[in-house]
């Protein structure tokens, strides 16, 4: 069955003004930007963005005026520290408020893997005495049902509206094959009620069937698969292409004030009508030099009998 | 992982040919003992790990929160842990869900942390800053720094020193070190760990093993003791036996410059 | 660190009478028959068994009288019905009785995936109003603290003595691939307190790290590595040999009485010394049937940049 | 993964040129509909499942406990799910608890089972049997059967029929069907799921929507009414629509025959 569609249409039918979305699970790699900017594009509104780390893409939402509510462990860019949107909105209200529901890693990691497996909590050891604890609803101080002595922090499960995933290969039906950082991506593509992959590279299903260890995403869970090459620029892709650290580092400088800002979007998202078109933008020579240098094939693994 | 660590001053002590970011990641590396099992930071701390690893702890393995697992360093100087040349060569690349695995069955010896604030039980920051005028200051969040400081066996953190930085209580408590003081951690219900070192730009601070409190065990070169008390926030007790941080050696920092070449991180 | 030694050394090492021992990690794949026939050789008594599935293997571990305590959610002939020895033992207590405690599949590797979390338990929706439930102590009702109107079962972690993995390649500090069926293979190899891999092939390390993504279980929670090729037979191991079905069938007929069985045991354990032994003893004509046909590599990945 | 499946009665109805252990796996197949996500058993199922893939259900997806994840069937008869030939080809080889946990967050339409003893409320037991005598019989245990009759959508299970193996009320309840009646799941705390149909060597039996009794819904050829109540062990209720069961086809028996082309599984 081919889900395969364009990432307007992909936005257009599965994210809706209102929603949840977690989009960047492997942390610093395959980070969907394309999808990001489109639903900028679009116009989408009052989201609720999940993550453990997120790199500069939920900061671009953030400024673009589409976020409500953060539930993150980490919002920054990580090469360079801060980012200016989520800092402004959080402490000047600019472009308006947003909410943010602080999580760490692991309790992030915790929620998404209940919600991933159908329970309602996960118990942790971690965050007894942080204030994360004190300041968030879905983190509660219970006991062990085994050794009451025991205390333990319960992570709420989540089962955010929609997980968007940049992966290097999927097949039409959206089983995908991904390597390198993997971060939470396998349990946020179960815990997501609507899943949209896109891919460096669209392959027949014997591609992903010759290698069932590496599908991370099988396709019953994908509503929509979306073919993207340099989708996640500028964040790297294992195999297919590196971090472009200039790119982060030039944001990083630009964003400082809002005016900046707004300059880097109309440039960079309104500017482009979609990623091909940015990858024009781009140039041939920053995208080759991005490209990877030298082939590292993993070793052959035998599948036959 | 902490933007505080970009922060680290930039300045060098005037006497010598190292930097401070250089001295701090020498004396990080320093803390890791050889097959230790430890959380690696960015920036500084992955810095001190590679380092630890060339010269005196060949076997300790790296675990970073993305999900990698590391026993030979990458290649090439990182900007992030999930740079492509922080996968090649990894030993595994698994779910976040399984490192934190380790270190939440207490498998992991020692983290490295940064943090905006750090207080004189070793609590940590990374949250929300209250400044003076009642303004607030937002920093990206813990990231996996909340939980290691929790769960690590000892948390190393590395820090610019400032009064500003180093108050007598964090204001937003994000990642536990001793909390109020003894007893505190297993009052909370933390089966393990605590602050076991503060490296600063002036000195390094370890933590009394009965009162939790920071204390100044030595101090670098060419700075003042009363330049580091005035810019310590609470009244900071020193070692009975306060001494001078050991230098840098030429071998560490030939090596630290060969990792870092251009000084990205530690100019 | 090369952790490499002999199959009867890691077992005189690592297994101890009274240990709680988890094997069959991978269900009906690379069962680590060799292990298993050397722990019945030394001797070992008193132990406590886990799994999800057993194959023969923890059959005969109970004929030859190693064990005291089964913890499992099937113990059987997988291709064939029932595993006699475990019959015997529970209805008869030949050769002496036996404890039973008995799991579901989910609830063993709930067990097991809170074993290896480092939490003291893992809730799930499964079993409620089951006679599993009701005859574990391990198994407890509870609320969810987040709404006390929903009803889970805790099951408490398990964190075995030892654990033995059978895998296609490892290197000597004991990181290793492993693929086709994986089970519960991660999860107890993080749970167990001492880990034993068993692998077709040792490779360099550098093949490990050729594909990070296929590692299943890494060196640091290793503490042996022995070379045993064809030590899963009759069991099969992807990519590597199949599984022989004749063998379970022939094991099935004559292990239907007591005294098949011993015979069966001088034949295959006692008699022989080490798995080398056993190959030969099988001999090459049925080492060389059940080696694979028909060669499927999985598709190149790239990990270079 | 039940040896209760292995024991289905090797007779084959004398009037016509089908085993019983084929009719079961057709009517089997019937209940499986098209873009269905199933969790499929060995043996009697396994084929069921094949065969509604090839006739009327192309795009089901089965699940197997073992972590497998198949849209396109196995090139060979399986004699256990962890067969090679079951895992080339496959959508995704992953851990048992990721594909446990489609099952338990109802991802999963339909479950095949198969158990020592079915009782009136579709309960099975495959744990232990205590006989009149007052000796046991150990049986192989739940493996994921009490899992997927706990979280399923809905479960079909595969029996001999004989008034031993359907009594009244199981010894043992290993895989909750309806308890003992009416609101049992809903009490105890199961969300979804239940028994839809129990397919046995005399008639498909299915489950009243109010009672949660089962009832015979359809006969087999040749299969006597009064001997399928003396062979049930509670007073069987018959439909108000008491019907035969369907024939196999032509087309469906020569794909049984296609996938298991020794009758290893439905001779």
């Amino acid at each position: 069955m081919s889900k395969l569609i364009s990432m307007s249409e992909a936005i257009k039918s599965f994210v809706n003004s209102g929603d949840s979305l977690i989009a960047c699970t492997c942390m610093e790699q395959k980070i969907p930007f394309s999808a990001g900017h489109e639903i900028i594009r679009q116009g989408i509104k009052e989201l609720t963005l999940l993550c453990p780390i997120s790199d500069v893409l939920y900061d671009q939402m953030i400024g673009a005026g589409c976020v409500t509510r953060m539930m993150p462990a980490w919002v920054g860019n990580v090469m360079m520290g801060s980012a200016y949107n989520f800092r402004r909105a959080v402490e000047k209200n600019i472009p308006h408020p947003i909410e943010v529901i602080d999580y760490s890693n692991l309790t992030m990691a915790c929620a998404i893997h209940a919600g991933a497996m159908g329970i309602p909590y996960m118990p942790t050891r971690s965050l007894l005495g942080s204030d994360i604890l004190k300041g968030n609803d879905s983190l509660l101080e219970i006991n062990s049902p085994f050794d009451k002595s025991e205390r333990l922090c319960a992570v709420k499960a989540l089962n955010p509206d929609v997980g968007i995933f940049h992966v290097q290969r999927a097949d039409k039906n959206g089983s995908s094959h991904t390597w390198g950082n993997i971060g939470i991506t396998s349990d946020a593509a179960l815990a997501a009620k609507k899943v949209i992959i896109v891919a460096e590279e669209i392959v027949d299903s014997a591609v992903i069937e010759s290698d069932p260890n590496r599908t991370v995403i099988p396709g019953l869970v994908v509503d929509a698969v979306v073919h993207d090459p340099f989708g996640a620029h500028p964040s790297p892709v294992q195999g297919a292409y590196n971090r472009d650290h200039k790119f982060y580092t030039d944001y990083h400088q630009q964003t400082r004030e809002r005016d900046g800002f707004k300059r880097w979007l109309e440039e960079w998202v309104y500017g482009v009508e979609d990623r091909s078109d940015y990858c024009e933008k781009l140039g041939r020579d920053c995208l080759n030099s991005l490209k990877i240098k030298v082939s590292r094939p993993a070793v052959a693994t035998e599948f036959g009998y | 992982m902490s933007r505080a660590q970009a922060q680290i001053s930039m300045t060098s002590s005037p006497k010598s040919d190292y930097t401070m970011a250089e001295l701090m990641v020498v004396a990080a590396s320093r803390e890791i003992k050889d097959n230790e099992i430890v959380f690696v930071g960015m920036r500084l701390p992955l810095l001190a790990f590679l380092l630890a690893k060339r010269l005196h702890a060949p076997s300790a393995v790296a675990l970073f929160e993305n999900g990698v697992i590391r026993e030979s360093p990458a290649n090439e100087l990182l900007f992030t842990m999930g740079d492509p040349p922080n996968i090649l060569g990894a030993t595994m690349a698994t779910s976040m869900i399984t490192v934190m695995s380790l270190l939440q069955s207490g498998k992991v010896d020692v983290g490295f942390l940064g943090a905006g604030e750090v207080d004189k039980f070793g609590n940590l920051n990374s949250t929300l800053v209250i400044k003076q005028d009642g303004s607030k200051v937002r920093l990206p969040g813990s990231g996996g720094a909340a939980d290691i400081a929790s769960l690590a066996g000892r948390i190393v953190t590395l820090m610019d020193h400032s009064r500003k930085r180093l108050p007598e209580r964090v204001s937003y408590l994000t990642s536990p070190g001793y909390g109020s003081g003894p007893n505190w951690r297993e009052q909370v219900g933390l089966v393990r760990g605590g602050a076991d070192c503060l490296i600063t730009t002036k000195g390094i601070l370890r933590f009394d093993s009965e009162t939790k409190e920071a204390y100044l065990d030595t101090i670098h070169e060419n700075i003042d003791l009363k330049e580091i008390i005035s810019e310590t926030g609470w009244a900071l007790k020193t070692s009975d036996n306060l001494r001078k941080t050991s230098n840098p050696t030429d071998e560490e920092l030939s090596v630290v410059r060969e990792l870092d070449p251009n000084r990205f991180w530690t100019a």
